[in-house]
């Protein structure tokens, strides 16, 4: 997925070969991850695709079925990944994580732990931040889902810049060989302040902690124990509102007072008539709010060490 | 759409009334008349709306069956009705039994279908066969007590359905059509009414006029508001008045009904003496006579982009008919009309999503008083923004300011309070101002 | 303020008298309530202003100061009341005050119990939609307080619909003659479940309450101890969002590759093109939503008596 | 700009090193390069920075006095530093004492200027002058002790001001100028900003194209990620490139500042033999270079709307000019930027507040590899919907979705948890989606 070995990152000159993980997109809330295997096909509504078609074909280019249906082959990137990785855990979503890594601090180098690793959603923007110098270490406490998120790092490339542990964190705390050697930490834990007293252990000073919990009550809880060792403490909420575009047509009909006309044909996009008065444009883009939107994900309190 | 004696703030049903009935907390929302021989049909029983005549709002009713057949009977309240919420979310509890390991097929319940359908000619309770189910589940025990209350709530939903009986009032229709049909009210989120209302200063004696493409919905609230004073002028483009159906659904009163009329913009815009003409005009196109049958309603799941009659309208024809002499909508006579022309509207309440704002506003603000406020829905932002630029620069009104109603509920349980995890992200955007003296 | 006897409603032949209450508009940030009295005069940045020349004019006008700056006469209307009112205490906005009136479905004839009475910026709402034939009672704790707000409702119009007594609504509950009376109650209290108890016994059966709450925590509270009475118990934040609206020119330059034009000239707006590609308009009407906003005024939780 | 051998993520202080003060919990906010000669004024006190070289980042400093003058000293940590939240809330504390009967004028407290200047010359700390100003203060026995924490965080800001030393990094550069400077940034939150970094697949090894007209806020959050591989290529219409002043406040080593280059657009878009006669061109139209002399910038309330040097100028220069060597933002080679041409860019980030978006997207969007993510910011949603519709027509990207980031703080205190009263209320629009092959 990172184009550590630049010859593998994305240009006019590279092209799909055979073992790439591609994504392939339907629609923009329809898309599938594929490992592409020379004998292989992908069957969907549009029809089969055989993979030994999409080899030698550039990323980003619209392949076809047997029927003639089609699809697009897209270079795997954390964000396309977010959307197609399976649901092991409730995931954390792109606003979320953008504003984690950033809010930590985190760039190249950067050595950061993180528990649970849940679906690995956060766990793979955290890799690309800190690549190809740094390292995470991500904790979780079933051994099942940290097999399949190791995995998971092995399929996107990224096992070189993840460790992925076994460990009761809530329980245990992080391994003690980390004390003081944490740029930051993440913890997405149903009882985080269990946990905080070792992550305050493993940062290093102005290192900064992240909780990320679904209720008030974790918050409130867990912004009591940071207070001792901790300052900085804020707690934020982030969301995405999105928009749809259209091309709408307004009836812009005239009435004259005469008592007998009814809506007139409507005007083209008017130029400003006198007094600068605007004709609204009859035919145009216009974009609003998406109806249903996610209301809620979890709040984020960060905090640095003292 | 409207009732004899009776106050729309009355809080027990009488024969005739609108009601709106809840079905299994929201999954179904219906419109029905209340009368002894309407029947409302609930998964494949057909149920008497008899029983609910004379009961007050807010009784909870219960679907139990006897020799008979089934009917509905009203619950004693105990603990919450709304218990969905905490179901909803109870992952969070701490608790991570994990469930996959269960099968749940059909093959877990010995209880066959006959077996509760014999149970039911017994006379059983809901509630027991629910018991009954649960008894005979092979799986129920070993679930974890958040999907043991996620069983019991499926199960009851489908054996011991419940009906909420609601008043119909602008905050319940408004809730029910944006939750099952928002197109038919334009999207038109219930706070963006209520600021509506408000910043139309809706007040008793008051003559608002309204552009309503939104159902009936703005002229309701607007005249629930007025309470039998001041009028409606529910105003339109063309010769067709615009849909009124939303108005039949409030309980309003005699008194009410005459409040609410129509004038078409023309007529408005006209000179005083050309009145009399237009009275002669065809009023057949009226949309809303086409739809007078519709005595039921239902705004469901399963429906969602349809109000679909059940089939009693001969039985709610009669209280129709009752109020006949009151219809809402009736035509403004020029009287009214030329007083609303000498004295100026008190408000303007616009919500028509498909014309272009400031072709109406451009129009209509002349028809308003000095110093009266108004107020603009639209979806859509740069509609109002045209206007509202356009106002500035002739000077017409004062105070504008586009706003955008912001609405977030909360789940609130202990340990697990956070807002929703579904909102609606979106309100639309409301124009309001102050018209002034043009000098 | 309201237009109970509907010689007083605005209307195109109602004039400005002597005693009317007038809203003197500077600006959408700045009004002042007046009450005109004929040989008093207002002062401001603008100049003297003398009421006599305001006199026998519309509502609605522009008026001329000593020095030729102008202000709007407007009729009171409680939006505007909200905004020139003197704060006794924090009050209530438009958008939590529409959506409290319309949630607790108050309507002409509605009896409506409040406390506190605050600044009475709510109280005149709800006098509003329960007039002309209903009434609010409202309560406030500090005796000074309720007798300003008494001699507010004096001066708006609004005394025959608002009775407003002095009383400890969270220690005493409100008063037995109200039991069962009540269509609606509205609690703005700093311990709201205080007081649940008694509003219970206020409300009809199917009456409606409602709480408003900074904090989550009383919010908390509030949910727990309306559990035992009430159904339909549901919270909510309603916040408002304002544009604000220019008229915005944009570079829309063309870069053609020859390494030496800089920016063109603007272009004026444009029909769409070929293929329906649509050029944006250079100058044009376009809003935003302003930067600073009220982020937080309380939380509104209902409950409807079973 | 960039230090020699130091790592972007050093945790300590060094000479020459750029950093963020933090004075007062946030009421100003000064970006400073730490020399031996540096001052930094402080009230009416002018103090060195020299005791800050060689300190962590995060630590608190505290002004006091000594014989030979004001000094910053580090304190150490004792309870949170941020205590103003607490104090921000205190009347819903439950305590309801009335402070309006006090009248808080001067003669209420019996200790003169003079006097507090005897004691600073006699090496009293601040916290003793606080002490004293308590002990004299005849009013503030009576206050409530919500007043009495105001009282002493507005003594404590005046005679005992704290200066919190932060590392310049992405974030807390884009929130300094957000909350004091907005206009320079283009209004672009730091949420916004973050989600531009993650939806352009910003990572090691890539070459990003971006055209930065928010000060260079966007090149230097860029190349902070890149680390020192890949390229920033900062891209502009016409001759004269935009300012790129904030990369010299955030501390990257000269090996990333070689990442940073710059190109016209014609120049990106012309043939690759046209290259060589571009190198000709005069590049004395560099905003950049007229504002190397700026060391010390700050962002405070007393001057919103500009930026103002503190007057340590000369005494950075040398730290400037150890760098000058790797100094950030060259023009790209032909090679590179022919390199360029052949491979495609990896992404493209647009924060252009001023110029037509589907103007610049037109032009550049061939230049990014197929399958290449592109985001960009801007301030209306108009411009962002034109291009999005053009983008779709033209079947040139995929993915394509214009999103708007909404950001909430929140007060967490015992029995006081709310949302900040105050919010950002708009972090502006996103127009993201991936690029396809043409076809």
């Amino acid at each position: 997925m990172l184009a550590i070995d630049s010859t593998r990152k994305i240009s006019f000159n590279r092209s799909i070969s055979n073992g790439d993980l591609v994504i392939v997109y339907e629609r923009h809330d329809n898309m599938k991850a594929v490992t592409v295997s020379e004998g292989s096909v992908l069957q969907n509504r549009f029809g089969v695709f055989k993979h030994s078609d999409w080899i030698g074909k550039s990323f980003g280019s619209k392949v076809f079925s047997n029927k003639g249906g089609f699809v697009y082959l897209l270079a795997p990137t954390p964000e396309l990944w977010t959307l197609v990785l399976s649901h092991r855990t409730q995931i954390l979503y792109i606003a979320d994580i953008s504003f984690v890594v950033m809010y930590l601090e985190i760039v190249t180098g950067c050595v950061v732990l993180e528990s649970g690793t849940g679906s690995g959603s956060l766990t793979t923007s955290l890799a690309r931040a800190v690549a190809p110098t740094g390292h995470i270490y991500t904790f979780d406490f079933h051994e099942q889902r940290a097999g399949s998120a190791r995995d998971d790092f092995e399929r996107t490339g990224l096992s070189s810049f993840v460790s992925v542990g076994v460990r009761d964190i809530q329980g245990e705390g992080f391994p003690q060989e980390f004390a003081g050697l944490a740029d930051a930490v993440f913890l997405d834990l149903p009882q985080p302040w269990l946990a905080i007293p070792s992550a305050a252990k493993m940062l290093k000073h102005d290192g900064i902690l992240c909780s990320f919990s679904p209720c008030i009550e974790q918050v409130q809880r867990s912004c009591e124990t940071v207070q001792s060792n901790f300052s900085d403490i804020r707690t934020f909420e982030v969301l995405l509102r999105t928009y749809e575009v259209r091309e709408e047509k307004m009836e812009s009909s005239q009435v004259n007072g005469n008592g007998s006309n009814g809506s007139l044909p409507c005007k083209r996009r008017q130029c400003s008539g006198g007094a600068g008065v605007l004709t609204y444009p009859t035919s145009s883009v216009m974009a609003r709010p998406c109806g249903e939107a996610r209301g809620h994900t979890g709040y984020l309190t960060f905090a640095r060490l003292k | 759409m409207c009732s004899e004696n009776k106050e729309a703030s009355s809080r027990i049903t009488w024969e005739g009334c609108s009601v709106l009935l809840d079905i299994n907390d929201g999954d179904r929302l219906v419109f029905a008349r209340l009368s002894p021989a309407a029947k409302l049909k609930i998964g494949n029983k057909n149920c008497s709306l008899k029983p609910l005549i004379g009961c007050p709002f807010g009784t909870v009713f219960q679907l139990d069956s006897s020799s008979d057949g089934p009917f509905l009977s009203p619950l004693q309240p105990k603990g919450n009705v709304n218990n969905t919420e905490e179901i909803k979310d109870g992952q969070l509890n701490g608790e991570v039994r994990d469930n996959r390991s269960l099968i749940d097929n059909n093959t877990a319940q010995s209880l066959t279908g006959e077996d509760i359908e014999d149970m039911r000619r017994q006379g059983a309770k809901g509630d027991e066969i629910i018991e009954a189910l649960i008894a005979n589940s092979a799986t129920f025990e070993k679930k974890t007590s958040f999907s043991q209350e996620k069983y019991r709530l499926k199960k009851q939903k489908k054996y011991a359905p419940k009906v909420l009986m609601r008043r119909p009032v602008a905050r319940s229709i408004c809730e029910a059509y944006f939750k099952k049909y928002p197109l038919k009210i334009g999207f038109l989120r219930v706070d963006t009414l209520s600021l509506l209302l408000s910043m139309a200063n809706v007040s008793s004696n008051s003559d608002i006029l309204v552009v309503d493409m939104v159902g009936g919905l703005v002229t309701g609230a607007v005249a629930e508001r007025l309470g039998g004073t001041g009028y409606v002028c529910n105003t339109y483009l063309g010769q067709a008045p615009y849909s009124m159906d939303i108005v039949r659904i409030f309980n309003l009163s005699d008194e009410i009904c005459k409040r609410i009329l129509r004038c078409s913009m023309s007529d408005l815009l006209s000179q005083k003496e050309s009145q009399q003409q237009n009275l002669l005009n065809d009023e057949s196109q009226s949309n809303d006579q086409m739809n007078v049958l519709g005595g039921i309603e239902e705004i469901s799941h399963s429906s969602e982009n349809a109000i679909s009659d059940l089939g009693a309208e001969n039985t709610t024809l009669p209280a129709l008919r009752a109020c006949k002499a009151a219809k809402a909508g009736e035509k403004a006579s020029p009287e009214v009309v030329d007083s609303w022309k000498e004295n100026g509207f008190s408000s303007l309440i616009i919500a028509a999503p498909d014309v272009d704002t400031w072709t109406l506003v451009k129009d209509l603000l002349p028809l308003l008083s000095n110093s009266a406020p108004f107020a603009i829905y639209h979806q859509y932002l740069q509609p109002l923004a045209t206007c509202m630029h356009n106002l500035q620069l002739g000077k017409m009104a004062i105070g504008l300011q586009i706003s955008e109603p912001w609405l977030r509920e909360y789940q609130v349980l202990p340990s697990r309070t956070h807002p929703c995890m579904q909102m609606s992200a979106f309100g639309g955007y409301i124009l309001s101002g102050t018209k002034i003296c043009s000098s």
